[in-house]
């Protein structure tokens, strides 16, 4: 079967991206694995200037699931372009995932962005749980929303602009369709929802942050149903993400109407997961005689 | 066999057994096929834990040979707990070596500071051809025969300090404080164990301006450097991730919290 | 270690109470504990008329949790009176759990409830996902919200009105405060997350409803969030619940602020658990020098 | 014993151990203390299970006694993978006897259609002291020697068909016609088995006016009444609990769906 999907301007060998923040720049990936065989890969989320995070400890274990306040470390947009870029071997399909805390910011970023061949898509995230500024505030607020995507669109040239949405709402709709009438290309979900987690003992959160966001198979029938929700409010390819551990989960939200998938807490259950979930899939797929992915998406019968 | 060949393999166990006390256990899994340098450490995550157990927990390799890859634990909490329960031909996902090491001084003393199950990277280094410039002070709350101890005093100088009580801590704290006085400019200390005793060593390195490198056993989440949940904060206060540029580091390096 | 817990003008002889359609009639649970042992109960949802609920299949198990689709099956008020009520023993503190798709019928239901002696406090259900009217979108509008509980105390009597909350909202600090300043004797949350489960095979969803509500040890870190920052924005007492299965748990959500908790999803995993529980956080509670727990509450150091 | 001592317990893994089949298991715990009637059932959930399964898993009592409580079953899922490997000494959290059992008509013949793993809750029936007015037809796909068929054709009129090919499946269907037919206002039967079959047997209950029980597997959590997540439709449209009011139901008092 031909693994091949169309997300518009952009193509995929395959419907496997690896999540942003949970596979570094790709390069820390290198050993287990060939980059190019993959989809796409979401680099780790990158800002103007260089951030340094929040304090320790930053993770934390949950039942099925973990909590992370990371804080969106990252060297910067600049050592990004001259350290880390130029070594993710060129077969790579990279996605930018940008982030900023104000939509000028962000339009700033795009047109950094906009410039740099390796780089096949953009995707902003509006909804990181774990920042103070303009982080998951974006992303809760149509308006907010429409206006970061307004900004990136403008400035990010031929680049195809995904806007990455959060869970943390009321109605998952409303967001994505301000997102969508502000020129979003697509749209990919779940982020983090936020939780916490305690010690009785020390009377302390696990997390310095004290808040952080819980990814995992835990959020795995929450986003199953946001993605559904989506797919059916908008007319761009939604991709889906959260929980995701093996091939069932994959055609799981494909069936509910997602073009791809992202996934992130399955790499640090072991390094190669990404690389395997993708020859899974395809089996998988092939066993269900599946003809095509056109043909399997959004078929639930409801 | 390769130094570097880090991929991910399935290992089969080939025995989990107390060593004594229930609560360390000695793992070997079947070799890897590569070797690794003392200090280095693994991410282990048997194939039968389901998603409950969300990572991989990482341990220091405390030896490895053909025969096998051995891990000296301790029972602290869930993973551990589930890691004891494994049995022979039961399968692990592992992969490593991970990390940088402790490097030898070869022109002067290297003091081994070892508490607890600490003493499971020391193993391997005890093993190198030339010893005499090794030795080892021990802290240990159990028995000594429930540690490796045997194994490393046979092929260099070492000595055992028993904890059970508050007053022999604080007396193991002033044996520490002499020993690393004394290399002051003559040698360096190499520290692995608890978060207490690494925090005493890097306070009295930085206080007789002792050289020193510490393990450090940040919760972990990857071992690759990518979720960087890992982090140490260095003294000019960038956050590296210490699987990557640790677990091993100098002293004087890194900060330690309060 | 006392164990009393006092919610104005309520008080629990601990703060263990089963929670809403867990626990049927209490009726259930009389072979395998003493239902005078246990903080409360609180019953299965009642409504003015019987409702049948929702089609089969009405579950689904998820990592770490499950999906419910019940749609509120239950015998109606009238029955309830007459079948159930009279056969739950004298010494069982009982909280009764309304649902209703008008606030007018939700003020009815209190009236009928203010009358009866064995109903120490009435507990309203704005927060259900499986219903389409009058569930959790009285849950999701602080305007809404506040109308249903405004009716419902107009009719309450004496019995304390404890208002359940729906997690599926942008910021439940807002419902909370709505739901207080309209009179709310006391907040209980979280309600089940709305998710979604697949089949690959038949292409359905494992719930005939398609959607349903997810409890169980998945949701904790979203719940001790939001008790978190309910019992900080609110001045009445809170009761918490999501995923508790341990101790340990119990004694996390009262560290957050809440005086109570509720247990649900671990009453299936063994029917005497709710009554094991109790002694286990007594112990635990006393192994940790806890003198009361209001010494306890809400000491997280943050 | 007593009859109705329904309190949860842990019993302990006496044996678990597959037919011959890996696929179909026969666990033995502990005697329970109590004794139950032929459909009624237990909830299990070993000690060991995490939050990761959060449901106990229902299956119908084989056979009790003092020497232990037998359970017959498939493993087609999680849960059961888990369950069949269980070692002797490991405990599981039981509770029942559960629900409504096969009402026996002593005056007329009873008729047993057992399909698969159905066949369990016979195992006990087959062991009482009157046995002249039951017979039973037995259904199967893997060999007849994995399931406790012998047993039960010791004591009882048996008979015994394989089914490897829809063509088979065709003529079990035909054959189950006509035991239903020939039974109509003689006798009745008593169903257990996938649910496919259990349709079948319906649908010519109805259409023959054949007296009849079945036992529906409804996917349950709590197995006390309380969750309402396993009611099964009256034909008067109410939803009852089928761990309560079932699992054991009359033909003519259920829907099944398509
Ligand atoms: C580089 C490195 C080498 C190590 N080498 C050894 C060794 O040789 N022998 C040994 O016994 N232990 C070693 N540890 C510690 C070991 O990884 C933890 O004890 C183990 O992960 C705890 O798992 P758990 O599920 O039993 O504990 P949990 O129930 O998860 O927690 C119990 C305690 O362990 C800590 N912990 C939990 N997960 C981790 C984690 N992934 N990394 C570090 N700490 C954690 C928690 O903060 C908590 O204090 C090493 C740790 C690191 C980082
Ligand atoms: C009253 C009763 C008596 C039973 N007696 C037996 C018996 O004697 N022997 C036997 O082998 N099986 C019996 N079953 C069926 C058995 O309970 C299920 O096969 C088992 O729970 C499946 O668990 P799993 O985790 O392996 O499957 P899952 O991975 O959960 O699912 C696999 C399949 O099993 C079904 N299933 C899952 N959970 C349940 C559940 N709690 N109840 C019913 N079906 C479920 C699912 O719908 C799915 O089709 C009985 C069921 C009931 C209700
Ligand atoms: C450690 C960690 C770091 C993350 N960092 C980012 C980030 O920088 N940008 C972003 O958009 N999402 C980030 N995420 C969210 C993931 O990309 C993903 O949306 C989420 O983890 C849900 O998917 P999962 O359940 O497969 O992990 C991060 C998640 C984790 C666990
Ligand atoms: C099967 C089932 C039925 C429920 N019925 C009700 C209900 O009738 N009314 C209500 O307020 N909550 C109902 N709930 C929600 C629970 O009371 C509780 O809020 C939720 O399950 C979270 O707690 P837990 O994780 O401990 O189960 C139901 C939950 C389950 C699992
Ligand atoms: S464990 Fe993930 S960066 Fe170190
Ligand atoms: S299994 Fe819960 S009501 Fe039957």
């Amino acid at each position: 079967m031909d693994q091949t999907v169309n997300l518009g301007s952009l193509t995929l060998a395959n419907p496997i991206i690896t999540a942003s923040g949970t596979f570094g720049y790709g390069l820390e990936f290198m050993r287990y694995g060939d980059l190019s065989k993959l989809g796409a890969l979401c680099l780790k989320g990158i800002s103007l200037a260089p951030r340094e995070g929040n304090p320790m400890p930053r993770i934390a274990e949950t039942p099925c699931g973990m909590l992370n306040a990371i804080g969106l470390q990252n060297v910067g947009v600049e050592k990004f372009l001259k350290e880390k870029l130029p070594y993710i071997p060129a077969g790579a399909t990279l996605i930018a995932n940008l982030y900023a805390q104000t939509p000028e910011d962000f339009g700033e970023l795009a047109a950094i962005f906009a410039g740099q061949d390796k780089i096949s898509a953009l995707e902003i995230n509006i909804s990181c749980p774990n920042v103070r500024e303009g982080g998951v505030q974006f992303g809760q607020d149509p308006l907010m929303a429409a206006e970061v995507v307004g900004a990136v669109k403008k400035r990010a040239g031929a680049k195809p602009v995904i806007v990455k949405l959060s869970p943390n709402v009321t109605d998952v709709r409303v967001i994505a369709r301000a997102a969508v009438d502000a020129g979003a290309d697509m749209l990919s979900l779940i982020n983090t929802l936020s939780g916490m987690a305690v010690d009785i003992r020390t009377r302390k959160s696990r997390l310095a942050n004290v808040v952080g966001g819980l990814s995992g198979p835990a959020i795995k029938p929450v986003a199953l149903r946001m993605v559904h929700q989506v797919a059916q409010a908008v007319n761009v390819p939604v991709i889906g993400m959260g929980g995701i551990t093996c091939a069932e989960d994959v055609l799981e939200f494909i069936l509910v109407g997602a073009h791809a998938v992202q996934v992130g807490t399955l790499n640090f259950m072991r390094p190669d997961n990404a690389f395997r979930l993708v020859e899974e899939v395809r089996a998988l797929a092939e066993s269900l005689g599946i003809g095509s992915w056109d043909e399997y998406r959004g078929t639930l019968k409801v | 066999m390769n130094m570097n060949n880090n991929v991910c393999q399935d290992l089969t166990v080939l025995s989990c057994r107390p060593t004594g006390d229930p609560s360390l256990v000695n793992l070997v899994l079947s070799s890897p096929g590569w070797t690794c340098r003392p200090g280095q450490f693994v991410m282990l995550r048997p194939s039968g834990w389901g998603p409950e157990l969300i990572w991989p927990r990482p341990f220091s390799v405390c030896d490895v040979s053909e025969d096998g890859l051995r891990i000296l634990f301790q029972v602290v909490g869930r993973g551990t707990r589930r890691l004891a329960a494994l049995a022979p031909g039961d399968t692990v996902a592992v992969w490593g070596p991970l990390g940088r090491w402790f490097r030898i001084d070869e022109d002067r003393p290297n003091l081994i500071l070892a508490g607890g199950v600490g003493i499971a990277p020391f193993v391997m280094l005890a093993r190198r051809d030339r010893t005499d410039n090794l030795s080892m002070l021990f802290g240990h709350r159990l028995g000594l025969e429930h540690y490796p101890y045997g194994e490393i005093a046979a092929r260099i100088e070492s000595e055992a300090m028993q904890q059970k009580t508050p007053a022999d801590i604080a007396d193991f704290e002033k044996v520490l404080a002499g020993r690393i006085e004394a290399l002051a400019g003559k040698g360096q200390v190499l520290a692995c164990g608890p978060e207490p005793m690494l925090k005493v060593v890097r306070k009295y390195c930085l206080q007789f301006g002792t050289d020193g490198q510490i393990s450090l056993e940040n919760r972990m989440s990857c071992g690759v450097g990518a979720c960087l949940g890992c982090v140490a904060k260095t003294i000019s206060g960038d956050f590296v991730q210490s699987c990557v540029h640790g677990p091993v580091f100098d002293v004087r390096d890194i900060e330690l919290g309060a």
